[in-house]
C-alpha cells in the first residue's frame, strides 16, 4: 500500500509556477529518490508534503488520509519528519536542546528517551557535543544534527533534502549506511539527492524532475542505467 | 601570482583546538586543495587567512609579508578573495551590483569626485558596469544581471559569488566548498570554469571541496586536515592512498575514486 | 564628601533596588517578547500602563464594594495580579494579531512603525477612558499595603543613616524575583519555552518540528503582556499614582536596562533593571556631592546613558549576554 | 478603469495633458480660494503624479522645479493662508531633508538610529548661540549676536559640526549591532538633549530648559528674512541640494559599500570594504543634513530650547523613512511629507473642524474625546493602517536596474538573452 | 474643510464673525492645564456673546492645540495670522511656546494675552501684542521668598526644579531674593519630568534638613515629591508656585499635601460664581489655570469692544485692536485686576499665599503681596 501518494500537485511562488502537475507515490518500507538539477523543484516538492507552501492545485494523501492542507506543524505529527535543505539546524540552542526540539510532538517521555540513545548511536559524534551551540558546529556536524533532530520524531516518512550536501565522503557513505539501515528497520524514505549516483545505488524507486516536471520513474537499477539520466546527472 | 606561506598557524575557540600547527605553502599558479572531515577546520583556516578570524598563533605570510594581524578589508587588498561556505551574498542587490561592490578597491573616487560627478569618477564607473558584466558571462550569469541576487537559483548564487570574488582581482583566491549542492553535471561545468580561472586569469587558487571527483582531478597539491592538524598533504595519488586519509576521510568508496 | 555619600547609602539603595525592581520586571517583559521574535515590542511600557490602569479600576471596584477591608492584603493583591494579568495578556495577543501577525514576513522595522501606532492608540484610548469615568486622567490607586520599615544600617557602620522603606518594596521585589525565576525555567526548562526559543531562531523550521508557530508566538505576547499588567499593578501599588503617560518613560528605562543586561537574557533582565534603579539613584543623590555642585541630579540619565554605552562598546552583547557569534 | 489606466501609462501625450489641467486646475483653484488647505494639497500632489508619469528624469525635475519655485508660492500668495501654508512646506522641506539623512543611516547603510534629532539640536544650538549673546558668555572674543549675514556660513557650519558629532556617535557604533545600536543612539540622543538643557551652569552655554529666544534673523542684500515664505526658498534650495548629493551618493561607490555593509558585513569586508569608515561616513552624511536644517529651523523660529529635540520627535523621523520606504528616496520624501502634512495640517484642520462643529452644536462630543485630544490616537491608528497596507512602505524602494547597452562593449551587439535561462547556465 | 467652517458660522447675526484663539496643550502631559485655559476662555466667550451681538458682531472661539510643542505652536501661530477674523490669542501655557509663536502673532499684529507663561522672557522682548495677566517669575518667585523667609523664618532652603523653562525660571528667581534674604540655599536640584520616583533627590535632602523645600515645577511631579518625602520622614515646610495650584495635587499627595505652601496670583476662585458656572457648563471643577483663561478672554474682548468704540462702532485692523488691549489700564477681572504696563505685564499682578492645612483643594489664603 502506498503510504504517500501526491496527486497532480501544483505549486506556485508568487506568480511563478514551481511544479506542474507532480504525481508520485511513496509505498511503505521503500526508498523513493527524487533527483534534478538545480531549481528543478525537488524541494519545492518536499514543502509541499510537509505543508510548509499552499498547494494549487493536486491533493496529498498520506497513510490514506488527505493532508493537502494541513499546515507543517500537523504533518510532522502524523509522522512525516522533513529534513530541510540547508541543516536549518536552531543556531542559539545547544546540540541537546535542537534533539529535544524535535521530539517537540512527541508525549511519551520514555519514548523521546530512546531516540534519543539511537541518534546517538547513529551519530556518535552528537554525543560528545551535547551542549555545543549548534551555530558554531561544522557543516557535517550540522547536518548530522539535522538528520538526528528529525529521527527525534520517530517518523514513518522522513524525508530527507539533500543530507550529504557538505559532508565529507566517509561521512556521506556513512549516511547513506544510516538510510539504509533506517529503512531497514522499517522506516520510509523519500530521499532527494544532487548526488545522483549513490542516491539511486540505494533507492528502490527513483524519479526525475525536471523543471518542475516529472520527467521519467522507475526502479532505481533502471535508472541508473539509463542513458539520459547517465548524460544528465551522472558523467 | 603570488605565493602564499602558512607557518604553525593554530586557532582555538575555547577548548577546542580548531586549526593546531598548521604549515604549507601554495604555489604560485596552482591549485590546492585543502579536505578533511567536517569539523576538521578547514573553514576555519580559511577564516585565519582572510582576517576574519585572528589566529591563535602562527604566521601567515603573502609574497614575502606577513598577513596575519590584518583586517579582513585589508586582506582584500593584498589580493586574496573568497567565497563562503554558507553563500553571502548581498541579497536585496542586483546581480550586477553586487558584482560591482567587488570592485571596491580598484575604484579610485572619493567622496568629493562623487558628489561633483567628476568625468574621471564617471568613466570609471562606467568601465566598472562593463567590467561587472564581463565577469557575468564569464560565470555564465549575464542572462540574470538585473535580477536581485536573493531570487537565484542556488547553483547559481554559488557562481555569482566566484564572479564577485573576482572582481576584486584577487592573485590567490580561495573557495570553500563550490560545488556543494551541485549534480555530477554542474560540477562539471564549475571544474572547467575554476580551470579557467588559474589559466586565463592567472590565480593561484586554494579551494575546500568534499567532491573527491572534482578535487582530485583538479588540484595540484592536496592538504588533509583532521582534528584540526594536518595529516597528510602531496599529490592526488599520494592522497588517495594514504592509509590515514582512507581511515579519517575518505572511507572504503576511495577505491572508486 | 565620602561621609556624605556614605551616610544616604543604604537609603539610596533601598531606593534604588525599589525602582531597579520596577524596571526590571518590566524589562523581563520586553526581553521576552525580543527574545523569541526578535522584535523590540514598544508598546511593552504601555501594556504596562494599561495594566497599571486596569489593576487601579480593579482595585477601585473592590473597595466600592467594600472587599478591600474584608479581604487580606495578599490574596487581594493576588486576585487583583491575577485577574490583570489576564487582562492584559489578552490585550498582548490581540495586538500581535492585529497589528504584528500581518507584517511577520514583512521587514523587522516596519513593525516598529505598528508598534509605536498601538501605542499611541493606547495612550489615548486609556486617557480617554479614565478622563470620561474620572474627568481627569491622573488616577490615583487606592492602597493596599500601608506601612514603612526601618533598617537600623547604623548599627551595620556608624557612618550609614539609617534607612526606611514601604511595605510595598517587599513586595515589588519578591513578586519581581517570583517572576524571574518563573520564566527563567518556563523558558529554559519547559517544552513550551524551547518552542519559543525554536521559533526565535527559525520558525518554518520549528514548524517542521510540530511546533504551531502561531500559537508559540500568541503564548509568547500572553505571557510577556501578562507580566507587563502585572507589573503595571505593582507600580500602581508602589507609587499610588498613575497616568496614561507612564508608559512610555519607564517602558525606555526598562528597554535600556534589558539591553545593559543583555537583551534576550532573562537574568540580564533582571540585573540590568535593579543595575540601572541603583545607579540613577546613586546619581541623583549624590553627583552634585561629587562634582561640587557643578553636575547635579538632572544629569542622571546622562550618567545612566554614559555607563550603558561603556559597557555596550566593551561589551557589546550586554553584561550577561552572550556573545552570539557568526560562524562564517 | 484599469484598461484606461495601461493605456494611460504608454500615451506619453496624454499624461502631459492630464497633468498640466490637473496642475491647472488646483493652482487655480489655490490661487482663487480664500483658504483652501484641498487645493493647496491636491497641488502638492501633482509633485506624485508626475513621479509616476514616464517622462524623462530630467522633465520631471524641470516641472518639479517649476511647480515649486513659481506655481506653489505663486498661487498660495493671494490666499489668506499664505504663510501658513509657506509655514508647512517649509517644516516639509526640513524634515524631507532630516528624513533623506536618517535614510542613508538606516536605509542604505541599515544601522537603526533612534537618536537622530540630536544632530538637528546641535545645528540648531551653533546657529543659536551664537546669534544671540548666549556666545559671549564664554567666547573671549568676537561680539555676540553675530549679524543676520553670517547665518549662510551657519549653514555650512551646522552641517560640518553635525558631522562631526555624527562620526563622535559612530565610534561606539563599531562594536554595537542591531538592536544595541538603537540604544545607544537612543542614549546618544537623549544625552545631548539633557546636556542642553543642562549647560547653563558651570558656564551657561545653552541658557538650559529657558530656550535661547531672539535668535538674529537670517540677512541677505540688506532683507531680513523673517517670513515663512522667504525661508521656504532657503529650505528649497537646501533640500535640493540634499536630493542631489543623496542621488549621487546612492549610485556611487559609497552607496554600494553602505548597501553591501546592510545585506551582509561579513561579505562586505572580505570585498575590501572597511567597516569603520563606512559607517562613520554614513553617519557623518546624514548627521550634516540634520545639522544645515537644524540651523534653519533655529533662524525660521527665532528660538531654541531643548523641548524640540525629544525622543519622539527621532521616532517621528523614523516612522517618515520607514513609512516611506526605507532606502527609496521618493518614498522617503514622500513619507516626510505626509507625516508632516498631516501632523500640522491635516490634523489641525480636522480638529478645527469639529470643534466648530461642537461649538455651534450640531454634533456633541464628550470633552475627554474632543478631537484635539485624539490626535495621537489617530495618528496612531493611521500608522497602524498605513504599515499593514503597504508594508514596503508608500514607495518601496527600487534596486538600481541597468541597462544592456551601457553594459556591453561597444564592439559586439550580437549577444541576444538567451531564452533559456537553464540552458545559458550550462553553457 | 475649513472653508465648511466658515458657512456654517454664518448663525442668526448676520454680522461680521470676531474669533479668538486660544492655543494650549489639549494633549499631552500637561492638558489638564491646557484644557482649563481653553474651557475657562471659552465659558468667558459665551458669556460675552450677547454683548457683541449688540455691537453686530458674531463671536467665535477657535481653539488651537499647541501641544506644549513650540513649532506646532509657531505653525498655528501662522495659521491664527492667516485667519483674518481671529482678533486675538489667549495662551499659551508654556513659556517655551509662548516664546517663538509671539514672534509671528507680533508680525500679525496680533494681539496675545497669557494666562499662565511667566518666564521673563516673554515679555522682556517688549512686542507690542505680548501680554500676560499672570506675575512674571521674578515676581512671583521672589515674592515666595520673602514669605518663607521672613514669615514662615526658613533659614536653609533646598531647592527643586523640574528643569523645564517655568520651574527653572521660577526657582532661579525664587533662589536670588530668598539669597538676598540671608537664606542659606543648601541644595539646588533638577527632576526630570514625567517620572515618579523622586527618592534620589530626597535623600539628599533628607540628610540636608532643611527647613523649607521649594519646588519649581507643576503638579504632577510636586505631588509626588511631597508625598515621597512625607514616606521618607523629611518634615521640612514645602513651598511651590502656581503650578502647584491644582486640585491634583491634592489627589496625588493625599494627606501629605499639610504643610505645603504655595505663591498664585489667583485668589480662591472656587467660591466664585464663576466657579459654579464652570461646573455647571463643562461639569468639571475649576482648575487654578481656568480662571486664568476666563479672565485673560474677558480682558481680550474688552479691548476689543474699546477698539470698535474708538473707531465708531466698525471694527478697526489689528493693530488698532493690538493697541487698544494693551491701552487696558484697569479691567476688573473676576479675580484679578488688569493694567498693562509698557511691556504687557499686567501691573496689578498680585501674588497671594496658599497653605494647605488639611488634604483639600483650594488651599487656605495665608496671605498677599502686591508689587
Ligand atoms: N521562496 C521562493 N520564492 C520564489 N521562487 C522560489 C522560491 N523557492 C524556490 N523558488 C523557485 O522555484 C523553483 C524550484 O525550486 P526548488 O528549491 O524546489 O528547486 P530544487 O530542485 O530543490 O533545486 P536545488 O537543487 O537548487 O535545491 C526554482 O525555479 C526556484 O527559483
Ligand atoms: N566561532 C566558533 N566558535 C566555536 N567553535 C567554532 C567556531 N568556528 C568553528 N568552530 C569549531 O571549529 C571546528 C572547525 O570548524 P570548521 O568550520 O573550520 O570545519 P570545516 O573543516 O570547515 O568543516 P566542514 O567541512 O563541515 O565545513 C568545528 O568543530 C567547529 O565546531
Ligand atoms: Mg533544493
Ligand atoms: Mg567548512
Amino acid at each position: 500500500m502506498s503510504l504517500l501518494e501526491l496527486k497532480n500537485i501544483e505549486t506556485y511562488y508568487g506568480k511563478i509556477q514551481a511544479l506542474k502537475n507532480i504525481s508520485l507515490t511513496v509505498n511503505r518500507g521503500e526508498i523513493v529518490t527524487l533527483i534534478g538539477s538545480n531549481g528543478a523543484g525537488k524541494s519545492t516538492t518536499l514543502k509541499s508534503v510537509s505543508g510548509q507552501v499552499k498547494l494549487g492545485a493536486g491533493s496529498i494523501l498520506f497513510n490514506g488520509k488527505d493532508i493537502t492542507k494541513l499546515p507543517a506543524h500537523d504533518t510532522t505529527l502524523l509522522g512525516i519528519a522533513h529534513v530541510p535543505e540547508g541543516r536549518r539546524i536552531f543556531p542559539r540552542m545547544t546540540v541537546k536542546e535542537n534533539l529535544m526540539v524535535g521530539a517537540f510532538g512527541v508525549k511519551n517521555k520514555k519514548q523521546v528517551q530512546e531516540q534519543l540513545e539511537r541518534v546517538f548511536s547513529y551519530f556518535p559524534k552528537l554525543k560528545e557535543r551535547l551542549d555545543q551551540k549548534g551555530g558554531t558546529m561544522s557543516g557535517g556536524e550540522q547536518q548530522m544534527l539535522a538528520i538526528g533532530r528529525a529521527l527525534m520524531m520517530k517518523p514513518d516518512l522522513l524525508m530527507l533534502d539533500e543530507p550529504s550536501m557538505g559532508l565529507a565522503p566517509i561521512i556521506v557513505e556513512q549516511i547513506f549506511e544510516i538510510i539504509k539501515e533506517l529503512n531497514n528497520e522499517g522506516m520510509t524514505i523519500l530521499l532527494v539527492e544532487q548526488n545522483a549516483y549513490q542516491a539511486l545505488q540505494i533507492a528502490h524507486r527513483g524519479y526525475v524532475i525536471q523543471t518542475g516536471e516529472i520527467i521519467l520513474q522507475g526502479p532505481g537499477e533502471e535508472l541508473l542505467h539509463n542513458n539520459q539520466i547517465r548524460e544528465a546527472y551522472l558523467a | 601570482m603570488s605565493t602564499l606561506q602558512v607557518k604553525n598557524l593554530t586557532k582555538t575557540f575555547g577548548g577546542l583546538t580548531a586549526n593546531s600547527d598548521i604549515t604549507m605553502d601554495v604555489a604560485p599558479n596552482s591549485i590546492t586543495a585543502v579536505i578533511g572531515p567536517n569539523g576538521a577546520g578547514k573553514t576555519t583556516f580559511f577564516n585565519m587567512i582572510t582576517g576574519v578570524y585572528q589566529p591563535t598563533s602562527g604566521d601567515i605570510i603573502l609574497n614575502d609579508k606577513s598577513i596575519a594581524r590584518l583586517k579582513p578589508h585589508e586582506v582584500s587588498k593584498r589580493g586574496i578573495a573568497r567565497t563562503f561556505q554558507n553563500i553571502r551574498l548581498f541579497g536585496d542587490v542586483t546581480v550586477l551590483e553586487n558584482v560591482m561592490v567587488g570592485m571596491h578597491n580598484h575604484l579610485k573616487v572619493g567622496l568629493v569626485g562623487t558628489l561633483l560627478g567628476l568625468p574621471n569618477v564617471r568613466r570609471q564607473e562606467k568601465e566598472a558596469k562593463k567590467e561587472a558584466y564581463r565577469l557575468l558571462e564569464y560565470v555564465g550569469l549575464e542572462a540574470f544581471y538585473n535580477e536581485l541576487a536573493s531570487n537565484l537559483s542556488y547553483g547559481a548564487q554559488r557562481r555569482l559569488e566566484i564572479a564577485r570574488a573576482l572582481a576584486t582581482k584577487p592573485s590567490l583566491l580561495l573557495l570553500d566548498e563550490p560545488a556543494a549542492g551541485m549534480n555530477p553535471r554542474e560540477t562539471r561545468e564549475l571544474t572547467a570554469l575554476i580551470n579557467r580561472i588559474r589559466h586565463e586569469l592567472d590565480v593561484t587558487i586554494v579551494l575546500i571541496e568534499h567532491d573527491m571527483k572534482l578535487v582530485m582531478e583538479i588540484s595540484d597539491h592536496i592538504v588533509v586536515l583532521d582534528h584540526g592538524e594536518k595529516i597528510a598533504e602531496g599529490k592526488a595519488d599520494d592522497i588517495r592512498n594514504h592509509p590515514k586519509v582512507i581511515e579519517a576521510y575518505l572511507g572504503k568508496g576511495a577505491a572508486t575514486l | 564628601m565620602l561621609d556624605q555619600i556614605l551616610q544616604t547609602l543604604p537609603q539610596v539603595l533601598i531606593d534604588g533596588l525599589t525602582l531597579g525592581a520596577v524596571y526590571a520586571v518590566i524589562a523581563l517583559g520586553y526581553t521576552m517578547v525580543y527574545g523569541i521574535l526578535e522584535l523590540i515590542n514598544f508598546a511593552h511600557g504601555e501594556i504596562f500602563m494599561t495594566g497599571a490602569f486596569i489593576g487601579t479600576a480593579i482595585l477601585m471596584t473592590f473597595s466600592g464594594l467594600g472587599w478591600l477591608s474584608a479581604l487580606p492584603a495578599v490574596i487581594a493583591l493576588i486576585i487583583v495580579l491575577v485577574l490583570t494579568s489576564l487582562a492584559t495578556g489578552v490585550l498582548g495577543m490581540g495586538i500581535e494579531r492585529v497589528a504584528y501577525r500581518p507584517l511577520r514576513k514583512a521587514s523587522k522595522l516596519i513593525v516598529l512603525i505598528t508598534a509605536i501606532g498601538v501605542s499611541f492608540l493606547l495612550q489615548d484610548l486609556v486617557r480617554f477612558i479614565s478622563e470620561l469615568k474620572n474627568g481627569n486622567y491622573i488616577v490615583n490607586t487606592p492602597a493596599l499595603f500601608s506601612g514603612q520599615i526601618n533598617v537600623k544600617a547604623s548599627t551595620l557602620m556608624s557612618s550609614f543613616n539609617d534607612a526606611t522603606f514601604k511595605v510595598t518594596f517587599i513586595v515589588v521585589l519578591i513578586v519581581a524575583v517570583v517572576m524571574m525565576i518563573g520564566l527563567e525555567f518556563f523558558v529554559n526548562k519547559s517544552k513550551w519555552g524551547m518552542a519559543m526559543r525554536a521559533v526565535a531562531q527559525d520558525p518554518d523550521t520549528a514548524s517542521l518540528m510540530s511546533i504551531n508557530v502561531n500559537k508559540v508566538i500568541s503564548l509568547t505576547f500572553f505571557i510577556g503582556s501578562a507580566l507587563g499588567g502585572a507589573t503595571g499593578v505593582l507600580f500602581a501599588l508602589h507609587y499610588g499614582t498613575i497616568d496614561p503617560y507612564i508608559g512610555f518613560i519607564l517602558g525606555l528605562k526598562a528597554f535600556t536596562a534589558a539591553v545593559l543586561g543583555g537583551i534576550g537574557n532573562i537574568r540580564g533582565a533582571m540585573f540590568g533593571g535593579l543595575l540601572l534603579g541603583v545607579l540613577e539613584m546613586f546619581a541623583a543623590a549624590n553627583l552634585s556631592i561629587m562634582t561640587g555642585n557643578v553636575f547635579g541630579a538632572e544629569y542622571k540619565d546622562v550618567f545612566a546613558f554614559a555607563i550603558l554605552i561603556l559597557v555596550l562598546i566593551f561589551k557589546p552583547e550586554g553584561l550577561l549576554g552572550k556573545a552570539v557569534v557568526e560562524k562564517v | 478603469m484599469k484598461k484606461l489606466l495601461d493605456a494611460l501609462k504608454v500615451n506619453k501625450r496624454a499624461q502631459i495633458i492630464l497633468l498640466v489641467c490637473y496642475i491647472a486646475i488646483t493652482s487655480l483653484s489655490l490661487f482663487f480660494a480664500q483658504k483652501s488647505v484641498i487645493a493647496f494639497l491636491l497641488l502638492l500632489f501633482s509633485l506624485l503624479l508626475l513621479y509616476y508619469t514616464s517622462f524623462q528624469n530630467r522633465t520631471k525635475w524641470l516641472i518639479a522645479g517649476l511647480i515649486l519655485v513659481v506655481l506653489l508660492p505663486l498661487s498660495a500668495s493671494q490666499g489668506d493662508a499664505y504663510q501658513s501654508y509657506m509655514e508647512v512646506a517649509t517644516l516639509v522641506g526640513i524634515y524631507v531633508a532630516m528624513a533623506l539623512g536618517l535614510n542613508i543611516v538606516v536605509g542604505l547603510a541599515g544601522l537603526l538610529d533612534l537618536g537622530f534629532v540630536a544632530f538637528f539640536a546641535v545645528g540648531a544650538y551653533t546657529y543659536g548661540i551664537f546669534a544671540t549673546a548666549q556666545a559671549a558668555n564664554f567666547m573671549p572674543f568676537g561680539s555676540y549676536p553675530l549679524s543676520g549675514e553670517s547665518f549662510w556660513v551657519f549653514i555650512l557650519l551646522g552641517c560640518f559640526v553635525a558631522a562631526l558629532f555624527g562620526i563622535l556617535l559612530g565610534i561606539p557604533v563599531l562594536r554595537v549591532k542591531g538592536d544595541y545600536l538603537a540604544i545607544v543612539t537612543l542614549g546618544f540622543g537623549e544625552i545631548i538633549r539633557i546636556i542642553f538643557n543642562n549647560l547653563d551652569k558651570p558656564i551657561n552655554i545653552t541658557n538650559g530648559a529657558m530656550g535661547l529666544s531672539s535668535i538674529t534673523p537670517p540677512e541677505i542684500f540688506g532683507i531680513k528674512l523673517i517670513y515663512p515664505n522667504q525661508f521656504y526658498f532657503v529650505t528649497l534650495v537646501i533640500l535640493l541640494f540634499v536630493i542631489f548629493t543623496v542621488r549621487r551618493l546612492e549610485h556611487s561607490k559609497i552607496g554600494r559599500s553602505w548597501k553591501a555593509v546592510r545585506e551582509n558585513e561579513i561579505a562586505a569586508q572580505a570585498m575590501g570594504i572597511p567597516l569603520v569608515r563606512t559607517k562613520l561616513l554614513a553617519f557623518a552624511i546624514g548627521a550634516s543634513f540634520s545639522g544645515m536644517m537644524g540651523v534653519v529651523f533655529a533662524a525660521k523660529q527665532t528660538f531654541v530650547d531643548p523641548t524640540s529635540f525629544t525622543l519622539l520627535e527621532s521616532i517621528t523621523i523614523l516612522v517618515m523613512v520607514i513609512l516611506g520606504g526605507m532606502g527609496s528616496v521618493p518614498g522617503v520624501i514622500l513619507g516626510a511629507a505626509c507625516v508632516t502634512i498631516l501632523n500640522l495640517q491635516v490634523l489641525t484642520e480636522l480638529t478645527d473642524w469639529f470643534n466648530q462643529l461642537s461649538l455651534n452644536g450640531v454634533i456633541t462630543i464628550p470633552d475627554a474625546l474632543s478631537p484635539a485630544k485624539m490626535q495621537r490616537f489617530i495618528f496612531g491608528a493611521l500608522l497602524i493602517i498605513f504599515a499593514l497596507y503597504r508594508p514596503q512602505g508608500l514607495i518601496p524602494s527600487k534596486s538600481v536596474t541597468f541597462d544592456l547597452k551601457d553594459l556591453k562593449e561597444e564592439d559586439d551587439e550580437t549577444i541576444a538573452v538567451p531564452a533559456n535561462k537553464t540552458e545559458k547556465l550550462n553553457a | 474643510g475649513c472653508s465648511g467652517a466658515k458657512d456654517s458660522s454664518g448663525g442668526e447675526s448676520n454680522g461680521k464673525v470676531i474669533k479668538i484663539a486660544t492655543q494650549s496643550p489639549l494633549s499631552g502631559g500637561s492638558a489638564t492645564l491646557g484644557d482649563a485655559i481653553k474651557l475657562g476662555a471659552q465659558l468667558a466667550l459665551e458669556e460675552e456673546k450677547s454683548a457683541f451681538d449688540k455691537l453686530g458682531y458674531k463671536l467665535q472661539l477657535a481653539p488651537y492645540d499647541d501641544q506644549g510643542d513650540s513649532k506646532k505652536g509657531v505653525a498655528n501661530a501662522q495659521l491664527i495670522g492667516s485667519d483674518k477674523s481671529i482678533y486675538g490669542v489667549v495662551g499659551h501655557l508654556n513659556s517655551g511656546v509662548t516664546i517663538p509663536s509671539s514672534e509671528t502673532y507680533e508680525k500679525y499684529n496680533i494681539p496675545m494675552i497669557s494666562p499662565a507663561s511667566t518666564a521673563t522672557d516673554v515679555t522682556d522682548r517688549k512686542l507690542k501684542s505680548v501680554n500676560r495677566i499672570v506675575a512674571r517669575d521674578d515676581f512671583q518667585g521672589p515674592a515666595g521668598a520673602k514669605y518663607a523667609v521672613e514669615e514662615l523664618k526658613a533659614k536653609n532652603i533646598f531647592i527643586v526644579q523640574d528643569k523645564t523653562a517655568y520651574g527653572q525660571g521660577l526657582a532661579d528667581a525664587f533662589k536670588g531674593a530668598a539669597e538676598e534674604l540671608g537664606a542659606k540655599i543648601q541644595g539646588y536640584e533638577g527632576i526630570t519630568v514625567g517620572e515618579k520616583d523622586f527618592n534620589g533627590v530626597l535623600n539628599q535632602i533628607s540628610a540636608a534638613k532643611p527647613d523649607l523645600v521649594y519646588f519649581g515645577g507643576l503638579y504632577a511631579e510636586g505631588g509626588l515629591l511631597i508625598k515621597q518625602a512625607r514616606d521618607k520622614g523629611i518634615k521640612a515646610k514645602f513651598m511651590g508656585g502656581d503650578g502647584l495650584d491644582s486640585s491634583t495635587l491634592v489627589d496625588i499627595a493625599g494627606e501629605a499635601v499639610k504643610d505645603t505652601y504655595l505663591t498664585s496670583v489667583a485668589g480662591d476662585a472656587s467660591s466664585t460664581k464663576f466657579a459654579k458656572d464652570y461646573k455647571a457648563k463643562f461639569n468639571k471643577n475649576v482648575e487654578s489655570y481656568s480662571i486664568y483663561g476666563y479672565d485673560s478672554m474677558k480682558v481680550m474682548l474688552q479691548g476689543i469692544k474699546n477698539a470698535i468704540e474708538d473707531n465708531n462702532g466698525k471694527l478697526p485692523d489689528r493693530a488698532k485692536v493690538r493697541d487698544a488691549v494693551r491701552a487696558i489700564t484697569d479691567y476688573k477681572g473676576e479675580l484679578t485686576q488688569v493694567g498693562f504696563d509698557d511691556k504687557g505685564d499686567n501691573k496689578f499682578a498680585k501674588i497671594f499665599i496658599y497653605k494647605f492645612d488639611e488634604a483639600k483643594y483650594p488651599a487656605k489664603q495665608e496671605g498677599e503681596i502686591t508689587q
